[in-house]
């Protein structure tokens, strides 16, 4: 990487070092990988946690690494939203840094490649979370991918395989999408930079080929309704932390990708296609629910549930307020907390039972409380019940659609929390009955079963307290926030 | 001082609550002594918050949600109702689940749940706006899925299964109805005769259709007609969450939530002048005689109570509904009275269920015998259930009666007669089969209890609570009494 | 017809066939290729769009392929060895179409 | 609250304090039960002594309870307190056993009811007295848990119900109009009520079912009948005169003159003192047949309210002749029920049965009205009054006319006595027989020391002829019909007990089972339906295979990439097409 030149590195690029640098470390010494991943996770989480300090107090931080500015150099970024983004993926990042403490001591997935590939994969994330140039994003995205499909491969069974390799296909191709969008742009604009191409972007066809190619590869990676098919052979079939990252922050960074661009590159152009994603996002919700409510094994139904959750994030774009934008940011960290926290407990619930069928739960309510709470709470997000993080992000989101009168969309928030209840409740209500076929109990590392606990109760925390967020979302008003122009 | 009693009185069973969760099945006393404790400490900060605010104390707690939304706890008279009541019946209830629950497992997690329950029913009444009733309504409706859930077998899941359908989709309208209200007034703060008046007449359709959502939202856990479903069924609970649910807890939220936004919500000048509470009285009334006539015809007797109960709700819905004030005497005062009259029944059944393994009326033939107290109890609750005065029933039937007059709706009389017809038709039988007829050679499942008739731990507060909704009616005209609070509720609302 | 433009369209043509690999070939080793086929295409469409303006060529675009061109490289050893191991796992070298569905 | 008030209500709760700690004191009943009888004496004692217990308010007790004794109410405490300390000494011995409570307990709470009708002031406290009575009373009905027995007490339960609730309904009516409780403003106001035919309909109608208004007087026979006799004793004595008493609180006489519902009173009153005589003949069972006497007896005080209820300005005399006739009528009716126990109860020796016939002789005589007796001067105070009626000869004639069919059912009544059996020894009869001859002496003589208007006339030679004429002609009727009906061998039917009621029993049977069809199997089915239609619902958008092959489908290679490139040209096209085509494309 760049030497410093004199002062010390800011805080922005140590978020990316940082874990890249304990990858490298993991990598080399793989014995030593559980305790150098968790000192990374936590440094990073130190290091994100200044650079929040450091926002606030200052405001937006620009930073060229190496004095070099964009299109050569790498430029960075940060505003409210990266760092809920930053914050967010610390958390989840320590959480299930935490609780792979606990399944890799059991479980026959392969340990080794756990440490170095999940650091990077952070690496990948929080450079995508402060890159300030599409290049940049193309590079931390594929980063992000790669490291992501080989979590996936972990697993190696039969299912993770064949799922990680849907999935490299469909990273691959998203990519490459989005990398002829910005070669269309650097073409037209001759910039890479985020805040310059926004002032520049104006309607042509390069413009509306770029945003067609870029958008629907971002979709394509955030697994929006109909491009969802890969996600879920993937989720279910990685390791349970590798899931709870992948649903919690993975789909996310495409998200966040999709909002610079629709926001910050493309909103000249942008905003009168917002309806076309928000009625997706709500044939999302809808059948990704009902196919969650179908699923008769744990892990799938979460999967799913992950594919109708996501389908809530594309809802602002159609209902363009502020409020919705708050409300559809909120609902990316509500999500990324809960999702990683019920991935863990179903983790948990598969290493107990040596199943995940939903049917077979045997009393996993009384011998595993602490998960079980933990899956509860977690589900309590995801309906959308207060007090929860996802109650805060539903209220916000209904407040808009309902104080511009559109209905429809409330309607669909509505129907998607009474699934999601209804697919959460079935897990349930089968973990207090008795299975026909009673099994034996594995014993669950209390790693497991605390950071699964943890995530769930910050979910729960997101919703106590709405300001601080939503202020932290203020700074430096990363999405416009307005509505479109005529 | 006065912002922290609120929550104090929250944290009260909050705490102990979540403790308990983390206590090992066998550690019975220190269970015993968190659940009591809690449930004496409660009873004694209600009692103090309850002379403050009638020393003219204001008490109000309030966090931030949300820009310009905040959670807050205040305790205004209409709330200090119903947490005297929920505290008080947790009491009682605690005592006896313990008594009910001896040897049965999982009673940690039931405990736990069971504070939850009491935390998110006093949080509803100390609500100060809707958005915090939102919150601690969904808890309730959370809190109380395992309960309903804890014999874990498949009757149970079901049951809890249609519990939830039925309680989430209504919260889910309530959502959307909270949420509009919100966008329309800006505000959602409980004010003494609503904050919607001032809008401009150009929403008054969008209010209707609000009051719809709100009401079905909170007619789902008040049980109202076409969303009574879940009610009999969740009767596979034991026998104290039973009387919980029944008695205090969620019913009386949803019915409680029905005076909120009548009373302070809408107001009921203006929900009346809006065309809603007709309806809305119609549809208790519809209510409270349907209730009745399918509880003629259960021979479980808990579903009987459970029939009787979707019926007697409804009477609170009725009083609110029929906008003038001895109604709304009648209504708030029978919050407290119903649920003083069926606990104390779901109590004597759940005391037959577990000394004699009785579960239904037909195999309750001379019982009167063997259980002279439980049985006693269950005939003045009974009786106050018909309306038979001095019971509290009577005077909750006597105000409504009256306050149907005076507001010019004469049928409300009638429709009270024919629900004291069908009550007396389905629980005199009962009464006459217990006392009167002979009692069978040997009960289904007796339990011995050496020369007492059951547990104390299991007579006592079905006794009490015979006693005090015996009393409340009895004295009601003295100053402490629920009637006399429910005067002065009413008298805020009505009073120019 | 400019230059650049052929390039261009050569590019795009490049990417078209890819994409129609990639729906075609069941096989796994052929869909990567396929993969690696469109990657070239893009990477071609990048270099012809460098020539915006003037005679010299834009050095950035340049850069941007290198950078690409290592991860299509890294992608592809990920994608075989991933190739290597399925087929180890399954005994087949095709994705079944129906092995998720619920 | 005055002090007076306090030791009224200390006689009030009296017995329901003994019937509370028998119900939960075992270890106390042995003795407590037979202080019960005695729990009565206190408001006798209340009823006698000289105080004045004018009303008295106690503000805590239901919405603020009154309690006091007026002039008539004073008499009516008497005749209330009077019988039920008789008929619990005569209960005593079959019943006060310390392992069987359940009877002195029930017989307590009635009684602390009945007590409570009298003194109440207010229309709450007189309702809840009244319904602890009546409900009460069910234990006594059927006491002897015989088949009989059970179908009466149902009958009496379901009339006992449907009367409160409709008592309750017009309490509540009278209520809102008068905004007060006691029962001056309550009577004026339903005076002035709107709904005042209303309010007069659902008293009448429900305390008539106590009195037995014709139509509703079913329950009489069945429960008189059906009870043990202390506890027929204290129905017909005491306890039916609280429905009396109701009236006389509520129904708005002496306010203003209701032609209509006088007339109506009127009719019916007459009408049921001949008919209940009339089936009462024919009977073979002492008990219902004293029940069709009831029925008759009350029948002319319903008469005699008709009479007040058109005449506002007579209605204080009015209130004092009712008063007089019903302890008159309370009396002389529970003396002739215990009658029949000492009958019963008497010895083998001739002389205590023609002790105790004689005995059952003199309030019978007082019941027909004979001369001296207290139902002489009721009857003839009464016929004083007649000539507010609308056809005073006419009636006139007709009240005599009563006496007599009263006279001839007495006469009946020892007809019926003769073959009754006995039921051996009683040793510990003292307190017995000696209330009961304090209760025959009591039904001869209390009217006298009522205070009257002008006492001589009553002892005018016509006076004392009216009254002797009925007698004497019945006596000679019935004699020549017994011994006519004998030559010719011609018996009379028995009318059952409950006579026309037996139809509409069965009327209302048939009635409730269509009720319980559509209410019963009907209304889960629809239900079930509804939940059916649902589940339906369900099961279409859960559909099989729709749902899962579309998923399927939307995961195969070619099908993902198309839609990933319609998606795009969807992004795309409307672009392409709005914006303005520029060169470098």
């Amino acid at each position: 990487m760049i030497e410093a030149s004199g002062t010390p590195l800011p805080w922005i690029v140590w978020v990316i070092l940082l874990p890249l640098i304990g990858a490298m470390l993991c990598f080399l010494w793989p014995r030593q990988g559980k305790t150098l991943g968790l000192l990374t996770a936590l440094a990073t989480l130190l290091a994100v946690i200044a650079l929040y300090f450091q926002l606030l107090d200052g405001g937006v931080i620009r930073y060229a690494v190496g004095g070099w500015g964009a299109p050569l150099g790498i430029a960075l970024y940060a505003d409210g939203l990266s760092m809920l983004m930053l914050l967010m993926s610390a958390l989840v990042g320590v959480g299930v840094s935490l609780y792979a403490l606990g399944y890799f001591k059991h479980s026959p997935d392969n340990p080794a490649g756990f440490w170095p590939l999940w650091l990077l994969m952070w690496t990948g994330l929080n450079g995508l979370f402060v890159a300030g140039d599409i290049f940049n994003l193309y590079v931390t995205l594929e980063l992000l991918g790669l490291s992501a499909v080989a979590l996936v491969a972990l697993a190696a069974s039969r299912d993770a395989l064949g799922g990680a390799m849907r999935y490299l296909f469909v990273s691959l191709l998203g990519s490459l999408c989005y990398l002829i969008g910005v070669a269309l742009l650097y073409h037209a604009y001759g910039t890479v930079d985020i805040a310059l191409l926004g002032t520049l972007v104006e309607r042509n066809p390069a413009t509306h080929v770029a945003l067609g190619l870029m958008v629907v590869a971002m979709l394509l990676k955030s697994a929006l309704f109909p491009l969802h098919f890969w996600l879920p052979p993937a989720h279910a079939s990685a390791p349970a932390p590798v899931s709870a990252l992948l649903s919690a922050l993975v789909v996310k960074a495409s998200f966040y990708l999709l909002l610079r661009l629709w926001f910050d590159v493309f909103s000249t152009v942008s905003m009168d296609l917002g309806m076309v994603l928000g009625v997706l996002g709500a044939a999302a919700i809808v059948w990704g629910s009902v196919l969650a409510l179908r699923q008769t094994r744990l892990k799938l139904l979460v999967a799913y549930s992950t594919v109708a959750q996501l389908g809530y994030l594309f809802l602002p774009f159609a209902l363009l307020s502020p409020l919705a934008w708050q409300g559809g940011v909120y609902f990316v960290l509500s999500h990324a907390l809960a999702k990683a926290a019920m991935f863990m407990a179903a983790g948990n619930i598969l290493a107990f039972g040596g199943h995940d069928r939903i049917a077979d739960l045997d009393r996993v309510a009384q011998r595993l409380p602490i998960t079980m709470t933990a899956f509860c709470l977690a589900g309590v997000s995801l309906m959308g019940l207060p007090p929860s993080g996802g109650f805060i992000a539903k209220w916000l989101l209904l407040d808009a659609a309902l104080s511009h009168d559109q209905w429809g969309w409330a309607v669909m928030m509505m129907i998607g929390g009474l699934l999601a209840a209804a697919y959460v409740f079935k897990v349930v209500g089968f973990a207090f009955t008795q299975a026909d076929a009673p099994h034996d109990a594995q014993p669950v590392s209390p790693f497991m079963e605390w950071s699964a606990l943890a995530l769930a109760v910050c979910a729960i925390l997101l919703g106590l307290n709405a300001h601080y967020p939503l202020e932290l979302l203020a700074i430096g008003g990363p999405v416009t926030f307005v509505s479109p122009s005529p | 001082m006065n912002a922290w009693l609120p929550l104090l009185v929250l944290a009260s069973s909050l705490v102990p609550g979540l403790i308990i969760f983390a206590l090992k099945e066998e550690h019975t006393r220190a269970r015993i002594a968190l659940n009591l404790g809690g449930a004496v400490i409660k009873l004694v900060l209600v009692g103090v918050m309850v002379w403050g605010v009638f020393q003219g104390q204001t008490y109000e707690a309030r966090l931030p949600l949300l820009p310009g939304l905040e959670l807050a706890l205040q305790a205004d008279a209409l709330a200090l109702l119903f947490v005297v009541l929920s505290s008080v019946l947790w009491l009682v209830t605690t005592i006896y689940a313990i008594g009910y629950l001896e040897d049965s497992p999982y009673r940690s997690r039931f405990f736990g749940f069971f504070s939850l329950c009491v935390t998110s029913t006093v949080g509803v009444a100390l609500s100060g706006n809707l958005i915090t009733f939102l919150l601690f309504y969904e808890l309730l409706t959370l809190s109380t899925y395992p309960l309903i859930v804890h014999r874990a077998t498949e009757v149970a899941r079901r049951a809890a299964k249609t519990y939830l359908v039925y309680t989430l989709a209504g919260g889910a309208l309530l959502l959307v109805g909270v949420v509009w209200l919100y966008t329309l007034a800006g505000t959602l703060s409980f004010t003494p005769r609503g904050f919607l008046s001032g809008l401009e007449t150009q929403h008054s359709t969008a209010l209707s259709v609000i009051f719809v959502l709100l009401i079905a939202g909170f007619g789902v856990k008040a049980a109202i007609l076409p969303l009574h479903g879940w009610l009999p069924k969740a009767m596979v609970a034991p026998a104290p969450v039973s009387a919980l649910l029944h008695a205090v807890a969620v019913v009386k939220a949803g019915a409680f939530g029905i005076v909120r936004v009548v009373h302070d919500v809408y107001g009921v000048e203006f929900a009346d002048s809006l065309n809603l509470l007709m309806p809305l009285a119609i549809l208790a009334a519809a209510t409270i005689l349907y209730g009745s006539v399918r509880a003629l015809y259960q021979d479980d007797l808990k579903r009987r109570l459970a029939y009787s109960t979707v019926s007697q709700v409804s009477y609170i819905a009725l009083g609110t509904a029929i906008a003038g004030p001895v109604a709304a005497i009648g209504g708030i005062v029978h919050l407290v009275h119903q649920g003083l009259m069926k606990i104390t029944l779901f109590f004597c059944a759940g005391n037959l269920a577990e000394t004699l393994g009785i579960h239904k009326i037909s195999e309750m033939d001379g019982v009167g015998r063997r259980m002279p107290w439980t049985m006693a109890a269950f005939t003045l609750g009974a009786f106050g259930m018909i309306g038979v005065p001095p019971l509290a029933g009577f005077i909750s039937k006597w105000y409504l009666g009256l306050g149907a007059l005076e507001a010019g709706q004469g049928w409300v009389i009638w429709v009270l007669v024919g629900s004291s017809l069908l009550n007396a038709a389905y629980f005199l039988p009962i009464l006459y089969a217990a006392w009167f007829k002979a009692p069978a050679t040997h009960w289904p499942h007796e339990r011995s209890f050496g020369r007492q008739e059951t547990a104390w731990m299991l007579l006592l507060p079905p006794v009490l609570t015979a006693l005090l909704s015996l009393a409340v009616g009895l004295l009601a005209n003295t100053t402490f009494s629920p009637l006399q609070w429910a005067v002065f509720i009413a008298s805020l609302e009505f009073m120019p | 017809m400019s230059t650049p433009l052929l390039y261009a369209l050569a590019g795009v043509g490049l990417c078209l066939l890819g994409l129609y690999g990639l729906i075609v070939y069941a096989h796994l080793l052929r869909k990567i290729l396929a993969l690696n086929i469109m990657g070239s295409g893009v990477f071609l469409i990048l270099v012809a769009l460098a020539r915006r303006s003037g005679d010299s060529p834009d050095p950035v675009p340049h850069a941007m392929v290198i950078t690409g061109i290592v991860v299509a490289v890294s992608a592809t050893a990920l994608a075989l060895v991933l190739l290597v191991r399925f087929s180890a796992a399954t005994g087949r070298n095709q994705l079944d179409d129906d092995e998720h569905s619920p | 609250m005055m002090i007076s008030g306090i030791w009224l209500l200390l006689a009030l709760l009296g017995p329901l304090g003994l019937a509370l700690l028998l119900m939960t004191w075992p270890s106390l009943r042995a003795g407590l039960i037979k202080l019960a009888p005695w729990s009565a004496l206190p408001a006798l004692l209340m009823a006698l002594l000289p105080v004045d217990f004018s009303t008295s308010v106690i503000p805590g007790l239901l919405l603020g309870s009154q309690i006091g004794l007026d002039d008539s109410s004073r008499y009516f405490l008497l005749l209330t307190s009077l019988v039920w300390l008789t008929a619990g000494l005569h209960a005593r011995p079959a019943h006060a056993r310390a392992e069987k409570p359940g009877f002195f307990i029930l017989f307590l709470l009635a009684m602390s009811g009945n007590l409570g009708v009298v003194v109440a002031g207010d229309i709450l406290s007189f309702y809840l007295s009244f319904a602890l009575m009546s409900f009460a009373a069910y234990g006594l009905v059927i006491h002897s848990a015989t088949a009989h027995a059970l179908s009466a007490g149902r009958v009496y339960m379901t009339f006992v119900v449907l009367g409160e609730v409709m008592l309750l309904c017009a309490l509540m009516l009278a209520a809102s109009q008068a905004q007060s409780y006691d029962f001056e403003t309550i009577r004026s106001a339903v005076a002035q009520s709107e709904s005042r035919n209303l309010i007069m309909a659902l008293t009448v109608m429900s305390l008539g079912i106590k009195i037995g208004l014709p139509g509703l007087h079913a329950t009489l026979p069945l429960i008189y009948r059906a009870a043990p006799i202390p506890a027929a004793a204290v129905l017909a004595g005491a306890m039916i005169n609280a429905g009396l008493l109701g009236w006389l609180r509520l129904l708005p006489a002496g306010q203003i003159a209701l032609p209509e519902w006088s007339a109506a009173l009127m009719g019916l009153g007459l009408f049921a003192a001949f008919y209940g005589v009339l089936v009462g003949l024919t009977q073979r069972d002492a008990k219902t047949l004293l029940a069709y006497s009831s029925i008759s007896q009350m029948g002319i005080l319903t008469f005699a309210v008709g009479l007040g209820l058109g005449a506002p300005q007579a209605w204080p005399t009015l209130l004092m002749i009712i008063t007089l006739y019903a302890v008159h009528h309370g009396l002389a009716k529970a003396a002739l029920f215990l009658g029949l126990n000492m009958t019963q109860h008497a010895r083998d020796g001739r002389h205590w049965r023609w002790l105790a016939l004689l005995g059952l002789a003199l309030p019978a005589l007082a019941l027909a009205g004979a001369p001296f007796t207290s139902g002489m001067v009721a009857k003839a105070l009464l016929k004083e009054q007649i000539y507010l009626a609308p056809w005073p000869v006419l009636l006139g004639w007709l009240l005599p006319l009563s006496s007599l069919a009263t006279t001839l059912l007495v006469i009946r009544l020892f007809y019926l006595v003769r073959s009754y059996p006995g039921n051996g020894e009683c040793q510990t009869c003292h307190w017995q027989r000696l209330s009961w001859a304090l209760l025959v002496i009591a039904s001869l003589v209390c009217v006298w020391f009522i205070p009257k208007n002008d006492e001589t006339a009553l002892l005018s030679l016509s006076t004392i002829w009216q009254s002797l004429w009925p007698v004497l002609g019945a006596m000679i009727l019935f004699f020549i019909t017994a011994r006519g009906l004998a030559r010719l061998n011609i018996t009379i039917a028995e009318i059952p007990a409950g006579d026309l009621f037996v139809p509409v029993l069965s009327a209302v049977v048939r009635l409730a089972r269509f009720f319980i069809q559509i209410t019963k199997e009907r209304l889960p089915i629809y239900q079930e339906q509804v939940s059916q239609l649902i589940a339906r619902l369900v099961h279409c958008l859960n559909g099989h295979h729709g749902l899962a092959s579309v998923e399927a489908r939307t995961g195969r290679w070619p099908i993902a990439i198309i839609l990933v490139l319609m998606l795009i040209l969807t992004f795309i096209l409307p672009g392409l097409l709005i914006a303005p085509s520029s060169g470098d494309g």
